[in-house]
């Protein structure tokens, strides 16, 4: 990286040594699976029913059929995400226009493949970068628990050690329509979810304290 | 840059690991004056799984599917080489079905892997995902065969030590006959929508000239040494399996840039419907695997073996211990020695160029990174 | 590179220009497209029909031919099928058999290697879950039922009952002579 | 068909040529000793053997040594060649970098660094390429783990 006569301000080794540093501090956090943001599954029938009705469900209409999922491919799934993209298997018809690929216009990460420990702090910041609300899909066995290469010395053990994860979406690779059930299945989340709770206001008519 | 008066300070920019051009998660340390890029440093690991190492403690079976997830673009030639390593060392004789079987879907995945290549190649000169459309369409097609004949879309896990694992179904002959000769025509249809595209045309032609002397002692392979004038393909030089049955040319570029890497990818996708049609008159009825004890347990020692994938030579090397589990397992990856010459290629062409002429190399990070 | 396209091209420069002739062809491209047969499909409305051989992300587990051996725990590449025994009075009973498709890569060698044809791989795909808990089969999960099919991979006998797989080039390929092929 | 030489033949013109070099050689292989593989694989390049291709380049860890191995092609006469040489001891095993002979083994030596442990000498940009700086060990070892 010298270019004569412009001194460097940082050198390759120095940035590499960053990046090494980074992936350890990461790699020694990272131990224990973050849990799934699933606690709207046990809400009772009841409590799901209070809810600012209209307002609230033209939002999650409105937000169901404009995910926008982030290019993110890792490894071999990446290219059944692909095969969803085109022609056979449209996600058009699902309102995913486009595979963005700037994290900051999307708000479905699909995590297709492998994560490794040199990958895993971009994985991080990516997910980091995303505007709230957003939601992560695992994508393939690799990316729920590791796949066949979780013992192996570079391998992240499941994607949800560094995010939390929404669905898993098992196969190796799934098939398109496999990861079209998940993305449904995202899908049904966002409707049920509870809009009130994310934007952290208090809630009205005082059905419940948090 | 005849004004160096005008030169600006230069900049580094990282190409990824996450960025849509790169084909998964391969990162480029560029530094740029202007627009012009200065310097190159390609950095991979980001997919390193280490499968050398995994594949010390699983059997030589169970190593297979490990394969597949190599080159997952190509996982029936991955499987093909590894198999091929295997009996070499253990002596195990093919049954002639098989061969036949193992050159058929060899060359179809041939044909899909260059048609990722070349679609995403016009999808980086800036068609967006239309062209890929189009070479979709006829992958998916493949892929439906190999689905029908495996049960998999992607990692097939089709090849065994000593033949193949299943006989195709009744319903695949017609199917592969008839995806033969239509696919001339879909061929055609590309090359007229894209081939005399002016666009293409003045993007492409000597843009990233590989010289043959270069090519050569980089270890280039595959259809990125072709291009550039090498007439060198393991098929037909280093003849494995059936190969020496067969009537096919092999296309040779004269240039070595990235149009010429274009054509021969194209030409070999016609080339391989003339090798599969030959295959389909030819297949002999019989057993499509031999048998063998459950475990395959080679003598000691060491093996070579490679065979021409899509990406160029795939090299398996293997050490036995006579053990159940290889003692040392490498895998020659063709495309990250491809890269080697990255640095050369791309010195002094703009950032637009830099991508056009990665993704001419087309590389899989399944591969380089292992 | 000698090549035809080349040619082509000054060719194409030599003709006359016609004013919009471009435009013709790329809309006759268009038509082509438009009136052909559409090969998209919509999917939860209309399913494909997976190959017969389709090794789907569940496993159909028959308890009454199982013994027990743990053949296919030993041929599963990263040892992800758990069996426990205990012994009952002339076999061994079943009494744990557990696999996790959150780490399975539907290698099928363990469908392979089973003696019994006690295990076949499933047919099922759409089994994303919101849990990772969720994905780990159990016996009760495992045995044949309405929703949960054999698949045919390594199980011949059920390979021949099952529907014709959809395929795309009879969908979208050109018209072809109808004419009986025959089978090598 | 690309043919195979035999080994016992090269060794003896490598050994006639650069005395002392031989370790060992058998039907298949050739196996030089580390300090004498540079003049070794120039001779193989230059000679009447013309390896111009490198195929492959990679390394086995066989507890008492290391072995890098070398699989040489000659794209002109068709012929191929097992080159391969031991270093013993496993504390900063080192090798002459072949770079200049075949630029081929930039990144394969890189990744034999990386994953083996064994570092080049001359090569124009050592240092790890597949795992991140400050990975402990090297993972292709026996004894990693």
């Amino acid at each position: 990286m010298e270019v004569a006569g412009i001194p460097e301000v940082y050198s390759s080794r120095e940035l590499n040594l960053a990046e090494g540093a980074e992936i350890e501090r990461l790699r020694c956090t990272a131990t224990q699976p973050v849990p799934e943001p699933s606690e709207w599954l046990d809400e009772g029938d009841i409590e799901k029913n209070i809810l600012l009705t209209t307002v609230e469900r033209m939002i999650h209409w409105g937000r169901h059929y404009s995910t926008w999922p982030v290019n993110f491919g890792l490894a071999c799934c990446a290219f059944e995400m692909i095969s969803l993209a085109v022609s056979r298997f449209d996600i058009s018809r699902f309102g995913m226009e486009l595979l963005r690929a700037s994290p900051r216009q999307a708000d479905l990460m699909i995590v297709a493949g492998t994560v490794t420990w040199k990958m895993a702090p971009a994985v991080r910041r990516l997910y980091d970068q995303m505007p709230e609300p957003k939601w992560v899909l695992a994508m393939g066995v690799c990316a729920i628990s590791g796949g066949t290469f979780r013992e192996s010395y570079s391998v992240v053990p499941g994607v949800n050690c560094i995010i939390p994860v929404d669905v898993y979406v098992p196969g190796c690779p799934p098939r398109p329509e496999a990861l079209m059930y998940g993305l449904m299945q995202i899908h049904d989340k966002i409707t049920s979810a509870d809009t009130t709770k994310d934007l952290k206001l208090p809630r009205l008519g005082g059905a419940r304290q948090r | 840059m005849e004004a160096t008066e005008t030169r600006t300070e230069p900049f580094v920019i990282n190409l990824g690991p996450h960025h849509p051009s790169t084909h998964g998660v391969f990162r480029m340390r560029v530094t740029f004056d202007g627009e012009v890029v200065v310097d190159v440093e390609p950095m991979f690991g980001y997919l390193h799984r280490g499968i050398e190492k995994l594949a010390e403690g699983r059997t030589y079976t169970q190593i297979i599917p490990l394969t597949d997830r190599l080159d997952y673009l190509a996982s029936m030639t991955n499987n093909w080489g590894y198999v091929m390593a295997v009996e070499k060392l253990a002596g195990v004789p093919v049954p002639e079905r098989a061969e036949y079987l193992r050159v058929i879907v060899g060359e179809m995945m041939r044909i899909s892997s260059h048609l990722l290549a070349t679609g995403f190649l016009i999808n980086e000169l800036g068609a967006f995902f239309t062209p890929l459309m189009y070479m979709y369409r006829e992958r998916e097609k493949i892929l439906d065969l190999f689905d029908m004949l495996c049960g998999q879309r992607l990692t097939y896990n089709y090849m065994r030590v000593g033949g193949v694992s299943h006989d195709p179904p009744p319903e695949f002959w017609p199917a592969v006959k008839r995806f033969v000769r239509e696919m001339p025509g879909y061929i055609d249809e590309y090359e007229g929508l894209v081939t005399t595209n002016e666009i293409v045309l003045a993007r492409t032609k000597d843009v990233g000239v590989l010289s043959k002397e270069l090519a050569i002692n980089a270890s280039a392979s595959g259809p990125f040494l072709r291009a550039t004038g090498v007439d060198w393909d393991l098929r037909r030089d280093d003849t494995y399996s059936i190969y020496d049955r067969f009537k096919f040319d092999i296309p040779v570029g004269t240039n070595g840039d990235v149009f010429d890497r274009y054509m021969c990818r194209i030409q070999e996708m016609r080339q391989c419907c003339r090798i599969i049609e030959q295959a389909l008159q030819q297949i002999p009825r019989g057993e499509f695997r031999a048998r063998l004890p459950h475990l395959v347990r080679p003598p000691a020692g060491e093996v070579y073996g490679h065979i021409e994938a899509p990406r160029g030579e795939l090299g398996f090397y293997l050490v036995s211990d006579n053990s159940i589990a290889p003692y040392r397992f490498h895998v020659r990856p063709s495309t990250m020695i491809n890269l080697t010459t990255l640095r050369d290629l791309t010195i002094g062409w703009k950032l637009a160029d830099l991508i056009v002429i990665f993704g001419s190399i087309d590389v899989v990070l399944g591969e380089i990174d292992r | 590179m000698k090549s035809e396209p080349e040619q082509k091209s000054k060719r194409s420069k030599d003709k006359k220009r016609v004013f919009g002739a471009g435009i013709a062809r790329g809309l006759r491209v268009t038509m082509k497209g438009l009136l052909g047969r559409a090969i998209t499909t919509s999917y939860p409305e209309h399913k494909l029909v997976v190959s017969k051989r389709f090794r789907g992300n569940e496993f159909v587990w028959y308890p009454a031919r199982c013994t027990g051996c743990s053949t296919c725990a030993k041929s599963c590449p990263h040892g992800n099928i758990e069996v426990v025994t205990r012994r009952g009075n002339n076999a061994y009973e079943v009494e744990k058999f557990e696999i996790d498709t959150g780490r399975c890569m539907f290698c099928g060698l363990c469908v392979e290697s089973c003696p019994y044809d006690a295990l076949c791989l499933g047919r099922g795909y759409e089994l994303a879950k919101y849990r990772r808990g969720d994905l780990v089969l159990e016996k009760e999960a495992m045995q044949e039922s309405e929703k949960r099919k054999p698949s045919g991979y390594f199980r011949p006998k059920i390979e021949k009952t099952l529907p014709a797989q959809t395929l795309l080039i009879e969908r979208a390929g050109r018209k072809s002579r109808k004419k009986k092929e025959s089978v090598p | 068909m690309t043919v195979a030489l035999v080994g016992t033949g090269v060794a003896e013109a490598v050994s006639k040529s650069i005395p002392g070099s031989i370790l060992a050689s058998d039907e298949k292989t050739v196996v030089v000793s580390a300090d004498k593989l540079y003049p070794a694989a120039e001779f193989l390049k230059t000679s009447e053997f013309a390896f111009d291709y490198l195929a492959n380049l990679t390394s086995a860890d066989y507890l008492d040594y290391f072995e890098v191995v070398y699989h040489l092609v000659s794209l002109k006469k068709n012929h191929s060649l097992v080159l391969k040489t031991r270093i013993y001891g496993r504390e900063a095993p080192a090798v002459a970098s072949v770079v200049p002979l075949w630029r081929g083994a930039e990144l394969q030596e890189r990744e034999v660094f990386d994953l083996m442990g064994i570092s080049f000498e001359g090569h124009p940009n050592l240092k790890r390429i597949l795992l991140w700086d400050g990975f402990p060990g090297h993972p292709l070892r026996r004894d990693y783990l």
